[in-house]
């Protein structure tokens, strides 16, 4: 085991701004992905749905 | 002589025309007519070449055209909206290029009496930008004079032109199909040509395409 | 011929791509969260204190992991690119405009994650160094081939000339590394050499390896995902769309 | 072969009937270089140090600003169908369009490049080198800009779209012409950096009128 304790393992040995950083917005970054992706994909359900719905009652 | 079988195209996501068949043997002309947003011009490029079929078949002299296409090519004239007319050059460079584009570079004597008889004499050396919208339709008209082509495509040929012009169009592609040339064109107006002709009608109503996989 | 090869390409219809996209992604996706605690898990518990940088030194971690990724992502979409000139499979346009967000992010991460390591360590966000360079041009390509096929409004047409955009990207970005290389070896004095690492202990390329694997598993879940939004945007009048279960609601 | 010199002689043909945009494209780039020495200061010794590069970068966006126009008017006017249904092969055109606009836009840059040089001091020697990785390097900007014209014809915004595509691939052409004139004026050969021009030149000539022809005919579907 590297630390001692919790602040001494955010504390990063001096560099924890860097290391924070960097991990930070690479876990920031692949979750906006992720929930842009997953509002991509809900956003083009719904609209197909509603549109389908609309011809679906044309039709009847 | 072309034939083509269950032809259909697309355009985005909708179905433009589909299950058009026809064929043209020499001495023959076909108008294409439709509404506009049929797809005339459309079809005319796909038997052109110039954009895919969605489906069907396109035969050429009794072979597919995608296996014979440059021989099609050599064969084939195509004349579409946009003439291919650069406005900053002459009536006769104009011609000279795309006579030497199309694989057939003409002599300069040939090209002036092509340009006089298509009612451009001493217009030969102007600008295409001076030039009327009619005369320049005279001078991408003056093409055909030149072709050896058999096959003329010719996508609304008798637009921006007066009536002495019509009946000098209508004279040319005569010539054409007397000498068993083959003729596809698409115009608004009826038209009375030699040879036997044919028109085709291009109304299905735009259904969006299903199944698709 | 036709007839063979549309069995071969079975899964290349998007119809029934849509559905196997869907079962295979939450896999990916699960492989991705392990990998990535085991990771960080050496990461930050396993690996030793560099003896020269300290603990600065475990950016190294997702540096070098997000560099792989967005060279490697961008050989898969050229790759796609190849098959749908090839062979005018539709997929595979989508699956090129799927990965590219995901190849654009990883070199952007690996620009940023570059600078936070270059200025404790050297004492500048950015040194001219040949393989920070590369990844700078890299994330232009990637730039350029989104903004190309977001620009044409027809998604076929769109693929197509992102498929000649990733082509020949990939035929550059050898000659682009090779050239920087030679710009920068003939800079020597200017710039300080990134290229020195730290000898690796075992544990450190191990946390490197597992972190890429975890990045890869990602991509592939992301890319799975995103396929599936692009598919259904694209074939939205098709009827197997109006069959899904999910659009009967 | 007829076709293909038949499109050079019209494009040079058409060049001179406009000769303005070649002489904006020459004014631009002989304006951007003027203006370093005022934005940086008139050492001599400094602007011989960012001579090469001021040069090739200036160049390089002098030869970008008539790429927009390559394609776009035959694609307009119809040439470009006319072109696509010749029994000459489409790439061979594409090359005869891709030597017009080095013609009228690169090789103009190479002539008027050695004048400029004299603004920032370069010896003789010097000036020779940039005049040769010009030669051998402006014609790789017309060939990788030939695809980027091609893939952005017709696209909304094309112009700022087609500088974001093609800049990142000039990099190397960018890194091997100027790289030639600094290795002469530190002293080392420039023969490898100009050899390596060369071979980026016949690789451009093998590939880009390939590539160029196959975006064009995307844009004509």
């Amino acid at each position: 085991m590297n630390w001692g304790s919790a602040s001494e393992f955010f504390a990063m040995g001096g560099y924890g701004f860097y290391v924070w950083g960097s991990f930070g917005v690479t876990a920031a970054a692949l979750l906006i992905e992720a929930l842009l992706a997953r509002k991509r994909l809900s956003d083009t359900r719904r609209l197909l749905r509603r549109e389908l719905a609309a011809d679906r009652d044309n039709q009847d | 002589m072309l034939r083509a079988h269950g032809l259909a195209c697309d355009r985005g996501d909708r179905r433009l025309f589909s299950a058009v068949d026809l064929s043209v043997s020499p001495g023959e002309w076909l108008q294409v007519e439709g509404a506009n947003g049929a797809g005339k011009t459309s079809l005319l490029r796909i038997l052109a070449g110039l954009a895919p079929v969605a489906e069907g078949l396109i035969e050429w002299e009794g072979r597919p055209v995608a296996e014979v296409r440059d021989d099609y090519h050599a064969r084939l004239l195509y004349l579409g909206h946009a003439p291919a007319i650069k406005e900053d050059l002459s009536a006769l460079e104009n011609l000279h290029t795309t006579a030497a584009v199309a694989g057939r570079p003409l002599d300069e004597a040939t090209a002036m009496a092509a340009l006089r008889r298509i009612g451009l004499k001493g217009r030969e050396d102007l600008p295409a930008r001076v030039l009327s919208q009619g005369q320049k339709r005279r001078v991408a008209l003056a093409r055909l004079l030149c072709s050896q082509a058999r096959l003329w495509i010719l996508d609304e040929p008798f637009v921006a032109l007066d009536v002495a012009a019509v009946a000098q169009l209508c004279s040319i592609l005569d010539d054409h199909l007397s000498r068993g040339g083959m003729l596809i064109f698409t115009s608004h107006q009826a038209v009375q040509l030699a040879g036997t002709g044919a028109s085709l009608r291009l109304g299905t109503p735009p259904a969006p395409r299903e199944g698709a996989a | 011929m036709s007839q063979r090869l549309i069995n071969w390409f079975k899964f290349a219809s998007p119809a029934s791509f849509y559905p196997l996209a869907g079962t295979l992604w939450p896999w990916f996706a699960g492989l991705a969260s392990v990998l990535c605690a085991v990771g960080l898990w050496i990461s930050f518990f396993v690996a030793p204190t560099d003896f020269q940088q300290g603990e600065g030194y475990r950016i190294i971690f997702i540096h070098v992991p997000a560099s792989w990724m967005s060279m490697f992502i961008y050989c898969v979409m050229a790759f796609w690119a190849a098959i749908g000139i090839t062979f005018n499979t539709r997929l595979s346009g989508m699956m090129s405009s799927a990965l590219a967000p995901t190849g654009a992010l990883f070199a952007f991460l690996s620009l940023w994650t570059g600078a936070l390591w270059g200025k404790p360590m050297w004492g500048a966000w950015w040194v001219w160094d040949a393989r920070l360079t590369s990844e700078l041009i890299l994330f232009f390509l990637y730039i350029g081939y989104i903004a190309l096929t977001s620009a044409i409004d027809d998604p076929r047409r769109a693929d197509k000339a992102g498929a000649i955009v990733a082509l020949v990207g990939v035929i550059n970005v050898p000659i682009i590394y090779f050239s920087v290389k030679w710009w920068n070896t003939l800079h020597q004095g200017a710039s300080v050499s990134m290229t020195k690492a730290p000898t690796m202990a075992t544990t450190m390329l191990w946390g490197m390896l597992i972190m890429a694997l975890a990045f890869w598993m990602y991509s592939i879940a992301i890319a799975l995902y995103r396929v599936r939004a692009i598919i259904l945007e694209r074939e939205r009048h098709a009827t197997w769309v109006a069959e899904l279960p999910e659009m009967q609601r | 072969m007829n076709a293909f010199l038949a499109i050079v002689r019209r494009d040079l043909l058409l060049a001179a009937r406009r000769k303005s945009e070649v002489f904006t494209a020459l004014f631009f780039f002989m304006i951007v270089v003027s203006l370093f020495p005022l934005g940086i200061g008139p050492e001599s010794a400094t602007l011989r140090r960012i001579a090469p590069g001021v040069l090739w970068v200036a160049a390089l966006l002098a030869a970008m600003l008539s790429l927009n126009r390559l394609f776009a008017a035959d694609h307009q006017d119809g040439t470009l169908e006319q072109m696509s249904l010749s029994p000459t092969p489409l790439a061979l055109l594409v090359s005869g369009k891709v030597l017009a606009h080095w013609l009228t836009a690169g090789l103009p840059l190479v002539l008027l490049a050695p004048v400029l040089g004299l603004q920032f001091d370069l010896s003789a020697r010097s000036l020779g080198i940039l005049m040769i990785s010009l030669l051998l390097g402006t014609p790789v900007l017309s060939l990788i800009g030939a695809i980027g014209a091609a893939l952005t014809l017709g696209v909304r915004g094309g112009g700022v779209l087609l500088s974001l595509l093609v800049l990142p691939l000039y990099i190397p052409a960018l890194i091997f012409g100027a790289g030639a004139v600094e290795a002469d004026l530190a002293g080392l050969g420039a023969g490898g950096h100009l050899s390596l021009l060369g071979a980026l030149l016949a690789l451009g000539m093998f590939f880009a009128p390939w590539a160029a022809t196959a975006a064009l005919r995307i844009a004509l579907e």
